[in-house]
């Protein structure tokens, strides 16, 4: 792919902040409301995605480097099971919730029942939901990237 | 040092499987650094994965089946909410197996695979295929089984595609991706069913409340189907050869796990899931009773048979010498359901008493499958990484390119009829001593079976007595003029296998009685699995 | 009863178009896209499964209250959303060197060296 | 109509007579009896909020209750990524 056309281009640099803020926001209240890790990731992916199509991959192939997202996607795979071992040396499980109802972060107990959600709540839930996030947006990012880069290498199929 | 041994081992069931996983996330950010740097710290994370695996193992071979519940000290077990691990017998034989192909693997490919690109990427994939594979026989939740099953197959699959620029290797990873999707989709399928069924997806409760009605029955050939095809039964076995001789034979050594493990998954859900409802007698004539297992074990045995006799004779008809072995493989899982379709064959009523016990040549039959699972791991690693090393020194594995091998690679030569020996079952190796035990118990079952079982085996024989002919032995040819021994790390890895082999060869009462009664055991007490988790209700 | 099991019968047709796809079709990418809708189809049922009448999503944030539905499903659902996006990435990098290699997406085209 | 299809044709006709009666032999669509309760469900839905602090009981499952499958969710994400990556590499050096 070589890129689309100016507005084309120019569009989707105005729309790709929005996209992006939209997926933090999705992934940050992941607790309290529909969302998570993964849906939010997936929309920030989906905006990255926007912009290859709209400069082409060898375009975004220059400013981003496979190698890069890759360590991104290594560091929130380690971030997130990095949590979880946490949980074992500080609770002695795997998987605890560790912050939870502690005297750190993300430490508020909810009232029972419907409420209006506290964002500082859920103990070792939001982190490992922007751990996730930063992996899924990696990953799928690289995924449509490379696909779209060896494709275009490879002359669109035309041996 | 004594209360870290014991945190260790309480914790052993999660670090097992996080191990290989963290390993496999640090792998890339490693492989930045060093390639001698990155070799070093996958080969420690197979070992230190290892490590936990033997001091789990012992620990449930001495005290009994053990549970681990992942994010809660107290978990609450009326309902269970939370993933559970259940480790009994079988559990911990199975995860013997799986750890030790990936080290055999790992050590082998650091000879193996130096030329290659991309190596940072196949050993994470390596490492994420151990931990699947680990997750899949420790698990005791049917949808986290679904979810480590999709790990190994994935992974396996990229590895298979390993030589992008090899026909076979791409359309045999498409094949192995397309059947294994399928097949998990309908294990995912039959855990929807549980789920609607029973509202839990631990396998303890399942089978603690299972009936036999329809949709029992649905889910039952649902998870049989998508298991037996993933484990390369016939009529679903063509994938088997394609992927085994497409992909790199490091990767195929582990690869053998990812089949045993759904051969495991087929052991859980026919005798622990359905354990009970199984033994509901139909309808009895004597001490003779029809059971819905008697007709499970006969259908077992006829795929058996059919796997059996197809196996080897493709690879009687074949002349490449990773798919021969590819095609042996088939034929050794065809003896190890033999063994245990005939063993859930033999339940009968004993005078005196109203419920079915399994005969004792059933168990010894059981005993000889599931001694042979960890044999033919061995075995047909052993020959992968055999044609591996011919691979790597020739650039060939057509057998009308090969000859004269045995002169100039004199170490390989005599791994190969190690091989040879085991997987045809000729004494002192350890093919022998499981054949024998199958033999014996099968033929106590029905003479035909234990016949068709030697025939076949014989038949194996003659075909790697072939591969020996014309591939090591005979003249030198223009291809194999300038070939050398393949390097040191590649034989040490085909020395562990060997000296494995020997080992279970000669002490096979030992190994008998160590690992494979406890799995037995095991297999056969599906209610101890069920009170572990829900004690004793 | 049978009325309403209306979705569980959709669902199911949902998985037999799939299928049909997969067994008779020969277009590699026409199986990929059976093996989704049977994916989907599945995922779908799991869904179903988690549907109580008269019920809210089971979120607590500024809920009006009332039975909520079952939160299970709908977790495992999300799960086996993206293992299928995995698989199905995966799956198309195949068909790209298959499609390379053989110049065909043809399924009875494509054979290894030796069959 | 080749044999091959004739086979498959039949396969698929079993297969989805099977399937329809799954579907008919299901518990009535949204509709829990008396001893057919949700147990499991019910609990999460009770206790998510004391348990696991989240106020959205599905995230609280997914990260919480069954945070471990949600690793191996992950890992098959990245199980993907090292494929495709490996899959698209530059084969010489």
């Amino acid at each position: 792919m070589s890129g689309m056309s100016k507005i084309v281009k120019t569009i989707s640099s105005i729309a790709f902040p929005f996209v992006m803020i939209y997926g933090l926001y999705i992934i940050a209240h992941g607790h309290l409301t529909p969302g998570g890790g993964f849906q939010g990731g997936a929309i920030v992916a989906s905006g990255a995605a926007m912009i290859l199509v709209s400069y082409g991959s060898v375009w975004t192939m220059g400013k981003v480097k496979e190698k890069k997202l890759s360590i991104l996607e290594s560091t929130g795979a380690i971030v997130f099971i990095g949590t979880a071992i946490l949980g074992l040396l500080f609770a002695g499980v795997f998987f605890n919730n560790f912050l939870f109802d502690s005297n750190l972060i993300f430490n508020i107990v909810p009232v029972k029942g419907s409420t209006v959600g506290i964002l500082n709540s859920a103990g070792t839930l939001p982190i490992m939901n922007f751990a996730v996030g930063l992996k899924v947006v990696a990953g799928l990012f690289a995924i449509v990237l490379v696909m779209a880069y060896a494709t275009t290498k490879m002359g669109g199929g035309k041996k | 040092m004594n209360d870290i041994l014991s945190i260790l081992i309480n914790h052993s069931p999660a670090l097992i499987v996080a191990v290989p996983l963290f390993g496999a996330f640090l792998t890339p950010l490693v492989g930045m650094i060093n390639d001698k740097i990155r070799n070093i710290f996958v080969i420690f994370i197979t070992l230190l994965t290892g490590f936990f695996t033997v001091i789990l193992v012992n620990e449930v071979f001495t005290n009994g089946i053990k549970t681990y519940c992942f994010g809660a000290e107290n978990p609450s077990v009326n309902p269970v909410v939370r993933i559970f691990f259940e480790i009994d017998g079988m559990s911990a034989f199975m995860a013997l197996i799986a750890v030790i192909l990936p080290i055999v693997a790992v050590i082998y490919s650091w000879g193996f695979a130096k030329e290659e690109t991309g190596q940072s990427k196949y050993y994470t994939l390596i490492l994420l295929m151990t931990a699947g594979i680990l997750g899949m026989v420790l698990t005791g939740d049917m949808f986290n089984f679904f979810v480590f099953l999709e790990i190994t197959s994935i992974s396996s699959a990229a590895l298979v595609a390993f030589w992008t620029n090899k026909k076979n290797s791409v359309q045999a990873a498409f094949k192995y991706i397309v059947i294994s999707s399928i097949g998990a989709l309908m294990v995912l399928f039959a855990v929807a069913i549980f789920y609607g069924q029973y509202n839990a997806l631990n396998m303890a409760v399942i089978a603690n409340n299972i009936g036999f009605g329809f949709l029992d029955k649905i889910a039952l050939v649902v998870l049989i189907a998508a298991l037996t095809m993933k484990a390369a039964i016939a009529p679903m076995h063509m994938w088997l050869p394609d992927a085994y001789s497409g992909a790199p034979s490091p990767v195929t050594v582990v690869i053998v796990g990812t089949t045993l493990a759904s051969l495991y998954g087929v052991f859980r859900v026919v005798f622990t899931i359905y354990g009970k409802q199984f033994l509901t007698i139909l309808r009895s004539f004597g001490d003779f009773a029809v059971t819905p297992s008697l007709l499970i074990g006969v259908f077992i045995v006829v795929l058996a048979v059919l796997t059996i006799v197809i196996g080897v004779f493709m690879a009687l008809k074949s002349n490449d010498f990773k798919r021969m072995i590819g095609y042996a493989a088939v034929a050794e899982i065809g003896y190890m359901i033999l063994a245990v379709g005939s063993a859930i064959s033999t339940y009968f009523i004993p005078t005196g008493t109203t419920t079915v016990t399994m005969a004792e040549h059933g168990k010894m039959a059981l005993t000889g499958g599931i001694f042979h699972m960890i044999n033919d791991a061995l075995d047909i690693g052993l020959l992968f990484l055999v044609a591996g090393a011919v691979y790597y020194a020739t650039k060939e594995t057509s057998l009308n390119k090969l000859g004269g091998l045995s002169r100039k690679m004199k170490y390989t030569t005599v791994f190969f009829l190690i091989g040879l020996f085991a997987v045809s079952g000729l004494p002192p190796m350890n093919g022998f001593a499981s054949k024998l035990i199958i033999y014996q118990s099968t033929y106590q079952v029905n003479p035909i079976l234990a016949i068709v079982a030697i025939l076949c085996s014989i038949m194996l024989l003659a075909v790697f007595v072939k591969v020996f002919h014309s591939a090591f032995l005979g003249p030198e040819i223009s291809s194999t003029k300038n070939v050398k021994e393949v390097p040191k790390s590649m034989l040490i890895a085909m020395g562990i296998l060997a000296a494995l082999i020997i080992f279970f060869g000669l002490f096979p009462e030992f190994v008998i009685t160590n690992i494979v009664e406890p799995a037995k055991n095991a297999l056969l007490n599906s209610s101890e699995y069920i009170s572990a988790i829900l004690g004793g209700v | 009863m049978m009325t309403f099991n209306i979705p569980y019968i959709a669902v199911i047709g949902l998985i037999l178009v799939g299928l049909i796809a997969v067994v008779f079709k020969r277009n590699l990418i026409k199986i990929v896209i059976g093996i989704t809708l049977i994916e989907s189809g599945v995922n779908l049922f799991l869904i179903t499964l988690g549907y109580r009448e008269n019920s809210i999503a089971p979120i607590y944030t500024s809920s009006p209250g009332g039975l909520m539905s079952l939160p299970v499903p709908q977790a495992l659902t999300l799960t086996s959303i993206v293992i299928g996006v995995a698989v199905l990435a995966l799956m198309i990098s195949f068909i790209v060197h298959i499609y390379r290699h053989y110049n065909t997406l043809d399924a009875s085209k494509i054979r290894g060296d030796e069959e | 109509m080749s044999k091959r299809n004739f086979a498959a044709v039949i396969f698929f006709t079993i297969v989805a007579v099977f399937l329809f009666f799954t579907a008919l032999m299901m518990h009535p669509f949204g509709i829990f009896d008396e001893d057919n309760q949700p147990e499991m469900d019910d609990h999460i839905i009770d206790n998510s909020q004391t348990e696991t602090g989240a106020n959205n009981a599905v995230t609280g499952v997914v990260f919480d209750y069954r945070g471990f499958d949600t690793l191996g969710e992950a890992t098959v994400l990245f199980t993907a990524v090292a494929g495709v990556i490996l899959v698209f590499r530059r084969l010489k050096k």
